[in-house]
C-alpha cells in the first residue's frame, strides 16, 4: 500500500485547518503533559553490574548463573564459576535466556479472552483482573458452600521456592481442588520410598570416586548436561561405565559398554543379575544382615521364580551378558548405579526401580561413597516454605483440599462432582502440551466458568485461557534456587525491572488477597503486601542454615554455596523405613497394593495394530515447553523429527527426511523421518517439546495410562509415558 | 618462532549439547541466523559401531587462508599468534570468501550487509581470557592450543571434514571412541 | 548454490565487450577497410556493454560504493587482478572508440586492448577455480569464460558492424561457427567429467543435467544458432543482416542461461556431509 | 508578532494536535485510543465515504483487531516497537532500543519507566514529538526563534533516523493484518500524514 502519492502540503493542511477549528484542545495549542516520558535525571554515566542468578527450571543442574547487566539492561549471562558442579558453565538453553527475557513474544499486559480459545483478546489493568477473579472467586463460595470448586494446576515452570506462594496463595482462600502428584518421577520415589525410606542420592560430584557405573535409563548428556563432566573424569580414573537404555542415546555414545535392553523390561534384567550374584555367592551377606529386612524372602523369590534364560528372554539381551555385567558389577567395588526417570514412565516403573535398588543393597553398594542408588534427593529442600503455608479463612467451607490426579487431569476435572470443579488456575504449567490426552484436557477447559493462566508466553494452555497474567522471568524477582540432584544453594537476585506489567507469582497472590478482602474482609488469609526480598529470607530455616553452613541468606550474594554434610547418601546406615532397615521386603509395599518384595511385573506389550513402541524422551534444546520457541534455539533446530530404524523405515518405504504420520487410536502427528541405528526394530523415538508455530504435540497419541507407584510419596500415581504404542506410515 | 594458536575439539568428550554455539551468541548477542560456531553431527557409523557424535567447528584459523587469499579489499588479516581476523571497516560485502573458504565459515550479516566469522575471541584472550566458547563448554571439549605441540591423538581432520590440504588449519580433533554395543538390531 | 544475477551479467556482458573489442580491432588490422563512422559505432557498442556489466557487478556487493577498494589485493586475488584488468580494459576501450571518433592512431591502443581483453577474461574465469568448489577447482571456468567471450564477442561485434552495412565475409561466420561448435563439445566433455569424478562433483554434475535450465540453455545457446548460420553459410546470405541479429539474441540468452546454471548448480564441499 | 511566525505556529499547532493523536491511540487504553482514531480520520479525510462512521460501531472487533496488530498476548501482527522492524528477531532491549534512548537523552527526555517499557514503543515515540513540537511552539510564542529552530532541526532528525525509517513498513503490516477498518483507516491517515511531513523536510531543504 506504501505508494508514494505526495499529497501536497498546501492542501492537505487545509483540509485539516477546517476541521481543527471546530474542535478545541482545552488551554494553550502546547498543554503538554508527559505520560510515558519525563525529564531525563542526570545522565549518570554507563553502569555496569553483576548479579547472582539461578536457572529455576525442572533440571537436575539447577545452573548458578551470573548476569551482567549494564544500565538496567541485561546484556548476558555466564555460568558462576563459584559452583564445583556447574564449573562456571551453562547449556545451550541456560545461555539463551537473554533471548527469553527480551523476546517480542513475551505477554505484556494481563489481557481477558472474550471467548475463550476465540483468539480475541482485550487489555484489562491488574486491577480489572483481580476483581474479575476475586468475584468469581467469592461467587463459587457462594454457590457451592466453600472453594473447593477452584482448582490449581501448577508445577515445575518454576522451582524457585518462592512459587511455592502459589500454593500458599490458594490454600489461603479456603479448601480448593489440587493437581496432585507429578507427572515426572513418581513411581520411582514410591520405589525408593519403600527401600529406603524416602529418595537419598550422592552428592553427583562423588561419581568420580566410582569404579563401575550403570547409567539405566537415563540420559545425563541432554538432561544434566554437567553430571556428564564427572562421568567423564570417573571414566578417566579407570571406571567402567555402562548405559542401559532401549535408546542409543547421547549418554550410551559415551559408554564403554552399552546395553540395548527391551523397553520395560529393566526389572527382569536386576532379578536375572541378582540371581546370578546369589548362585556365584557374590553378594554381600554381611551388609544384608546388618542392614536390611527381608533378605532371605528375596533370595528365595529368586531361586524360585528367577532364572538367567528367563531374563535374557525378557530383556533380549544374551545370557553371557548378563552373566557378565552381574559379575562385573558385583566384583569392582564401589559399583554405583544412576536410576533415570525415563525407565520408571511404565506400567511396572516402581517394581523395576525396586529391582535395581535391591541389586545395590545384595551388593552391599549402599552408603558408600562412589557406589549407591542413585535417583535424586529432597534433602536439601528443608525450607520453612513460609509463602507456602498460609491459614484457610475460617468460613471457607469444605473439610479439606480435595486432590484429582495430575496425571489425569482432563478426566477427573471433567468428572468432579460436589462440588465440580468450575475455575482453573493453571500457573508454572502447560496442560495443553504437556499433558496426556490433550483432547480430553482442552474439553475440560471448555466446561469452565473461568480459566486463568499466569505465563511469559502464548502457550496452547494460554489460548484456552480467559484471563492471562504477565509474570516475571528469574532475572526479574528474587528467589532462591536448590536442586533435586546436586547439593548447592544458590540464591536468584533481581537484575534488572520486571519487563512491561509483569509480576512475580508472590506479587499477584498479596495484589488478589488484597482485592478480595476488599470484596469480602477476611476471604484470604494471604499476606497483602511485602517486600519480596524479605518474602525470600523467611524461607531460610535454621535446618538450612546448618546443613549449608551459613548464618544468614545475605552470604548468599557472594554466591552459591554447598551442603556441609549428608553428601553420602544412607552413610549413617539410617534408613527411614518402618523398619530402619534396608526393606527388601516391605510391608509399607503391601499396605499400598504393590508385591512386599522386588519382584517382575509384566511388561506392557505392543499389539499387532499398534507394532511400535514410542519413546517419548526430553528434547536436548528444551525442557518440556520452554526454550524451543526461542529465536536462537530455532536458529539450531525448528524441526521435531521421529527416529525409526532402516529395516522398520524400509518396511514402510520411508526415506530420511520423508513426512511420516505416527498414530494410534486416539489421535496422530505428522513429522520428518530421521532413519537411525540408535534407535531399535520395534521402537521408534518422538522427543517432547512444543515449537511455538507447529500443531506437533506428541502427547496426542499419549493415553494417561498410570504408572504402577506414585502414591505414597506424592499423592498419585505416575504416567507411563513410554507405554504408548503406534503405527506409522508414509504420508 | 611464534606460538601459533589453535582449536583443539576433543569429539570424544563432546555431548553435541550446544553450549558452546550459544556461549558465543551469547557473549556477542548476534541474530540468530548468524553462528559463529557451530555444532555438526558426524555420520552415525563413522567410527565403529554406531554412536551420536559431534564435532563443533568455528574457524579454523587456516595457516593459508583461501578467504584472505581470496579477499579483494584485504579485510583479512592473519595475526601473531595464528588468528585471522576480518576487518569490519574494510569488508565491502562481494562473498568472495564465502565461496573460497571449503568450511563454510564466513557467515554474510543482512543487517550489516557485510560478512564476519570467528575471531577466537581475540579480545577476550588479549585479555588474559579464554574465548566464550571454550569457558562455555560444561565437558571442557573445545581448547585453545599451541599448534606446533604434539598432543597425543591429536589429528588433523574427521571423516567428513573437508580437505585439511587445501587451507591446512590449525584446529585439530581427537576422534570419539565407541565402546562395546550389545544391540538388538535382530 | 548462488544464483547472482548480478555477477551473471556483469561476466557475461564483460566477456562479450572483451570478445567485440579483439573482433573490432583484428578486422581493422587484416582488412582495414572499416569506414572510421562504423568502427567509432562498434567501439562506442564496446564501451556500452563493459560499462553496463561492470555497473552491473555493483548489484553484487554489499557496500557498492566502496567497490573501488576491491583493486588493493592485486598481489593474491583474482578478484582484485579481474576488477584492475576490467577496469583497464574499459580504459582502453573508451579511449579506443575516443580514437575512433577523432581518427587519432588507434593502432597501440587497439593491440593492448586486445591484449588486456584476453588477459581479463581468463582472469574472471580464475576467481571461481577454488578447492572448495570442486566442480569449479579445474579448466571449467577460464575455458566457459573465453568460450563465451570468442563466440558472443564477434556475433556482438558482427551486429553492430551489419547495422553499420558493413559486409561481413565469409571467415567471421566460419569463425562462429566453429567457436559455438566447439563450445558445445567442451561443455559436454565436462559435464561428463563431472558426473564421472564422483560425490560433490558429481552432484554437480547431475545437478545441472537434470535442471531444465541446461536444456534451454543447449537449444537456445547451441542449437538453434548453428542452425540458423550453418543454414546462412550453406545459402551464402551471409549478408543479409537479420539472421546475424537473430543469432546472436539467441546466443545471448544461450550464454546468459549457461552462466545462471555455472553459478546455480555448483555444489561446494559439504562439512560432515552437510 | 510578525505573521509568518503566527503562520508557523498555527501550523506548528495543528501538527502538534495530530501528532497527539497518535499518541494517544497508540499510547492509551482502548477507550482512548478508539476516540483517537475517530478523530483522526475526521481530519485526515481516508476515503470518502465515510466507511468508517459504522465501523465504529462493531467496537468489539476493533477492539480485539488493535489488540491483535499492537499488544498482544499473541505475536503481535504490527508490532508498535522500532527494533521489530530494525533487528531481525524483533527483540526489545538491544542496541535499536538504546539508539531511540541516546537520542531522548539528547533532548534530556527518558521513560518514567525506564527498563520496563521499552524506549522504541510507537506511543513513546510519537509523545516525543509531541515534547519537540510543544518546546518549538512555546519558544516561538516566547520569540527565541534560535531556540525553537534547534527542537524543529532535533524533530526532523528523529523522524527521518527513526520514525520514517519503519513506520511505513509498519502501517504496512497493519494493512496485511487488520480486519477492521478502524485500524486500517488509522494507518492510511498516519502514512498520509507522515507524507506531508516528509514533503515537508524536503521543500524545507530546497530553499534552506
Amino acid at each position: 500500500m506504501k505508494q508514494k502519492s505526495v499529497v501536497s502540503r498546501r492542501t492537505f493542511l487545509k483540509g485539516a485547518a477546517a476541521t481543527v477549528a471546530t474542535v478545541s484542545f482545552g488551554g494553550t495549542f502546547f498543554d503538554f503533559i508527559f505520560s510515558g516520558l519525563s525529564p531525563a535525571v542526570a545522565a549518570e554515566n554507563s553502569t555496569v553490574e553483576l548479579f547472582r542468578n539461578a536457572c529455576p527450571r525442572n533440571c537436575y543442574d539447577t545452573c548458578a548463573i551470573l548476569s551482567t547487566v549494564q544500565d538496567g539492561v541485561l546484556k548476558k549471562v555466564v555460568g558462576d564459576p563459584a559452583s564445583t558442579y556447574t564449573r562456571g558453565t551453562l547449556c545451550a538453553k541456560g545461555f539463551s535466556y537473554t533471548r527469553s527475557v527480551y523476546s517480542p513474544d513475551r505477554i505484556k499486559y494481563p489481557m481477558r479472552q472474550i471467548g475463550r480459545g476465540s483468539g480475541n483478546w482485550q487489555r484489562i489493568s491488574w486491577d480489572e483482573a483481580y476483581t474479575e477473579i476475586a468475584q468469581n472467586m467469592l461467587r463459587l463460595k457462594r454457590e457451592y458452600g466453600s472453594t473447593l470448586p477452584i482448582c490449581l494446576n501448577k508445577y515445575s515452570g518454576n522451582f524457585d521456592i518462592m512459587h511455592y506462594g502459589i500454593e500458599g496463595m490458594l490454600t489461603s482462600i479456603g479448601n480448593t481442588t489440587r493437581a496432585t502428584g507429578t507427572p515426572c518421577w513418581p513411581a520411582g520415589i514410591d520405589a525408593q520410598t519403600f527401600d529406603f525410606g524416602t529418595i537419598v542420592c550422592n552428592d553427583p560430584e562423588d561419581i568420580v570416586n566410582s569404579k563401575y557405573l550403570i547409567i539405566w535409563g537415563a540420559n545425563p548428556a541432554w538432561c544434566s548436561v554437567h553430571s556428564m563432566y564427572f562421568v567423564k573424569e570417573a571414566q578417566q580414573r579407570g571406571c567402567k561405565v555402562v548405559v542401559i537404555d532401549p535408546i542409543l542415546t547421547q549418554t550410551a555414545s559415551k559408554a564403554d559398554l552399552y546395553i540395548q535392553i527391551k523397553s520395560s523390561t529393566d526389572g527382569a534384567l536386576a532379578l536375572g543379575m541378582a540371581r546370578y550374584i546369589l548362585d556365584h555367592n557374590l553378594y554381600d551377606g554381611e551388609w544384608l544382615a546388618k542392614n536390611s529386612k527381608g533378605a532371605e524372602e528375596f533370595f528365595s523369590y529368586l531361586k524360585n521364580n528367577i532364572t538367567l534364560e528367563w531374563a535374557a528372554e525378557k530383556t533380549g539381551i544374551p545370557q553371557h551378558i548378563i552373566e557378565m555385567l552381574a559379575r562385573e558389577y558385583a566384583t569392582t567395588k564401589p559399583a554405583n548405579i544412576w536410576i533415570g526417570y525415563g525407565m520408571q514412565r511404565h506400567t511396572n516403573g516402581g517394581q523395576n526401580v525396586r529391582a535395581i535398588d535391591a541389586l545395590a543393597a545384595i551388593t552391599g553398594n549402599i552408603g558408600k561413597s562412589g557406589g549407591g542408588a542413585q535417583y535424586a534427593q529432597l534433602e536439601t529442600w528443608g525450607f520453612k516454605y513460609h509463602a507456602m503455608s498460609q491459614s484457610k479463612p475460617a468460613n471457607s467451607g469444605g473439610k479439606e483440599d480435595r486432590a484429582i490426579n495430575i496425571n489425569n487431569f482432563g478426566a477427573e476435572v471433567l468428572n468432579a462432582q460436589d462440588p465440580p470443579i468450575k475455575m482453573l488456575w493453571i500457573a508454572c504449567r502447560g496442560p495443553m502440551t504437556q499433558d496426556p490426552e490433550t483432547a480430553v484436557v482442552k474439553k475440560a477447559f471448555e466446561g469452565m466458568d473461568l480459566v486463568v493462566t499466569a505465563d511469559l508466553y502464548m502457550t496452547p494452555t494460554v489460548e484456552m485461557s480467559d484471563i492471562v497474567l504477565p509474570v516475571t522471568t528469574a532475572f526479574e524477582t528474587p528467589g532462591v534456587n536448590v536442586s533435586y540432584w546436586h547439593y548447592w544453594l544458590s540464591l536468584n537476585e533481581q537484575a534488572i525491572k520486571p519487563m512491561y506489567e509483569s509480576k512475580n507469582d508472590v506479587t499477584i497472590a498479596m495484589e488478589l488477597s488484597a482485592k478480595l478482602n476488599e470484596l469480602e474482609q477476611g476471604s484470604c488469609t494471604f499476606p497483602t503486601s511485602g517486600d519480596l526480598q524479605e518474602w525470600v529470607g523467611k524461607e531460610f530455616s535454621e535446618g538450612i542454615y546448618k546443613q549449608f553452613g551459613i548464618q544468614d541468606w545475605q552470604e548468599l550474594k557472594k554466591g552459591p554455596v554447598k551442603a556441609k554434610s549428608g553428601l553420602i547418601a544412607w552413610q549413617d546406615g539410617k534408613f527411614r523405613t518402618p523398619s530402619g532397615k534396608y526393606e527388601l521386603w516391605s510391608a509399607e509395599a503391601e499396605k499400598y497394593g504393590h508385591f512386599p518384595l522386588p519382584v517382575y511385573v509384566e511388561e506392557m506389550q505392543s499389539t499387532d495394530k499398534y507394532p511400535l513402541r514410542c519413546i517419548t524422551p526430553h528434547w536436548k534444546l528444551s525442557i518440556h515447553s520452554q526454550f524451543q520457541n526461542l529465536d536462537w534455539m530455532a536458529a539450531v533446530n525448528n524441526e521435531p523429527h521421529i527416529e525409526i530404524h532402516p529395516k522398520v523405515a524400509a518396511k514402510y518405504h520411508i526415506k530420511d527426511n520423508d513426512s511420516v504420520k505416527m498414530f494410534n487410536d486416539i489421535g496422530y502427528i505428522t513429522l520428518p523421518a530421521k532413519i537411525t541405528e540408535t534407535v531399535s526394530p520395534d521402537v521408534v523415538a518422538v522427543y517432547e517439546t512444543w515449537y511455538k508455530n507447529k500443531k506437533f504435540n506428541v502427547n496426542y497419541t499419549v493415553k494417561a495410562i498410570p504408572a504402577d507407584m506414585g502414591k505414597k510419596a506424592t499423592g498419585a500415581p505416575g504416567i507411563a509415558f513410554h507405554d504408548n504404542f503406534v503405527a506409522i506410515q508414509k504420508m | 618462532m611464534a606460538k601459533k594458536i589453535g582449536f583443539l575439539v576433543n569429539s570424544d568428550r563432546c555431548i553435541g549439547c550446544h553450549a558452546c554455539e550459544l556461549a558465543c551468541k551469547n557473549e556477542y548477542q548476534q541474530e540468530p541466523e548468524i553462528r559463529w560456531r557451530k555444532v555438526y553431527p558426524l555420520k552415525e557409523d563413522s567410527f565403529g559401531g554406531f554412536a551420536r557424535e559431534f564435532a563443533s567447528l568455528a574457524c579454523n584459523h587456516c595457516e593459508d587462508p583461501a578467504c584472505l587469499k581470496a579477499c579483494p579489499v584485504i579485510a583479512y588479516t592473519k595475526r601473531e599468534d595464528g588468528i585471522v581476523m576480518h576487518s569490519k571497516e574494510r569488508c565491502i560485502g562481494c562473498k568472495n570468501c564465502m565461496l573460497a573458504c571449503p568450511y563454510k565459515v564466513p557467515e554474510f550479516n543482512q543487517k550489516t550487509k557485510k560478512v564476519e566469522k570467528c575471531h577466537m575471541c581475540a579480545a577476550r584472550q588479549d585479555r588474559g581470557e579464554k574465548p566464550a566458547c571454550v569457558v562455555g563448554c560444561p565437558m571442557e571439549a573445545i581448547t585453545i592450543i599451541n599448534v606446533n605441540d604434539t598432543i597425543a591423538g591429536a589429528e588433523r581432520s574427521l571423516p567428513g571434514f573437508p580437505n585439511a590440504a587445501i587451507t591446512n588449519p590449525t584446529t585439530r580433533f581427537i576422534k570419539p571412541v565407541v565402546g562395546r554395543q550389545v544391540r538388538r538390531d535382530a | 548454490m548462488m544464483g547472482e544475477w548480478a555477477l551473471v551479467l556483469f561476466t557475461v556482458l564483460s566477456q562479450m565487450a572483451a570478445g567485440a573489442f579483439v573482433s573490432l580491432w583484428v578486422l581493422d588490422t587484416v582488412k582495414g577497410n572499416m569506414k572510421e563512422a562504423t568502427g567509432t559505432f562498434v567501439s562506442q557498442g564496446v564501451v556500452l556493454a563493459m560499462g553496463l556489466g561492470l555497473l552491473a557487478s555493483l548489484g553484487h556487493l554489499g557496500h557498492p560504493l566502496e567497490a573501488y577498494r576491491a583493486s588493493a589485493h592485486f598481489g593474491t586475488s583474482w578478484l582484485s587482478r579481474e576488477v584492475v584488468l576490467f577496469g583497464l580494459f574499459f580504459f582502453l576501450s573508451v579511449v579506443y572508440y575516443w580514437q575512433w571518433r577523432t581518427g587519432g592512431a588507434r593502432h597501440l591502443v587497439g593491440i593492448s586492448g586486445s591484449i588486456v581483453a584476453l588477459m581479463a577474461v581468463p582472469t574472471s574465469g580464475m576467481v571461481y577455480v577454488l578447492a572448495a568448489i570442486p566442480a569449479w577447482n579445474n579448466f571449467g571456468p577460464v575455458l566457459f569464460f573465453l568460450l563465451t567471450a570468442v563466440t558472443l564477442g564477434p556475433l556482438y561485434a558482427a551486429v553492430l558492424l551489419t547495422i553499420k552495412q558493413y559486409s561481413l565475409g565469409k571467415s567471421l561466420f566460419q569463425f562462429v561457427i566453429a567457436a559455438l561448435f566447439c563450445s558445445f563439445m567442451s561443455f559436454a566433455l565436462y559435464l561428463s567429467l563431472l558426473i564421472s569424478a564422483g560425490d560433490v562433483t558429481a552432484l554437480t554434475g547431475w545437478n545441472t543435467m537434470l535442471s531444465i535450465t541446461f536444456w534451454l540453455r543447449l537449444f537456445i545457446g547451441w542449437i538453434a544458432p548453428l542452425g540458423i548460420l550453418g543454414y546462412v553459410l550453406a545459402q551464402q546470405q551471409w549478408h543479409i543482416s537479420r539472421y546475424m541479429i537473430l543469432a546472436f539474441a539467441l546466443v545471448l540468452i544461450g550464454e546468459l542461461l549457461g552462466r545462471e546454471l555455472f553459478y546455480g548448480s555448483a555444489v561446494a564441499l559439504t562439512m560432515f556431509g552437510l | 508578532m510578525p505573521n509568518h511566525t503566527f503562520d508557523r505556529i498555527t501550523d506548528l499547532a495543528k501538527r502538534y494536535s495530530l501528532y497527539s493523536l497518535f499518541k494517544q491511540y497508540y499510547q492509551g487504553e482502548w477507550e482512548l485510543a478508539r476516540k483517537a482514531a475517530a478523530t483522526i480520520q475526521q481530519y485526515i479525510p481516508v476515503n470518502d465515504n465515510l466507511s468508517f462512521q459504522q465501523d465504529h460501531q462493531l467496537d468489539k472487533a476493533a477492539l480485539f483487531d488493535y489488540n491483535r496488530l499492537f499488544v498482544g498476548p499473541g505475536k503481535l501482527l504490527a508490532s508498535p516497537y522500532e527494533s521489530a522492524y530494525r533487528n531481525a528477531q524483533g527483540l526489545v532491549m538491544q542496541e535499536e532500543t538504546l539508539f531511540v534512548r541516546q537520542f531522548y537523552l539528547q533532548a534530556g527526555i527518558e521513560v518514567s519507566n525506564k527498563n520496563a517499557f521499552p524506549d522504541d514503543h510507537l506511543g513513546l515515540e510519537f509523545e516525543f514529538i509531541c515534547y519537540l513540537l510543544a518546546r518549538e511552539g512555546e519558544r516561538l510564542q516566547a520569540d527565541d526563534s534560535s531556540t525553537a529552530n534547534h527542537y524543529a532541526a532535533l524533530y526532523q532528525e528523529f523522524c527521518q533516523q527513526h520514525i520514517l525509517s519503519w513506520v511505513y513498513q509498519h502501517c504496512d503490516d497493519i494493512l496485511t493484518h487488520g480486519r477492521t477498518s478502524l485500524c486500517r483507516d488509522t494507518a492510511i491517515a498516519l502514512v498520509r500524514f507522515l507524507q506531508t511531513e516528509e514533503a515537508n523536510f524536503l521543500s524545507k531543504e530546497e530553499f534552506v
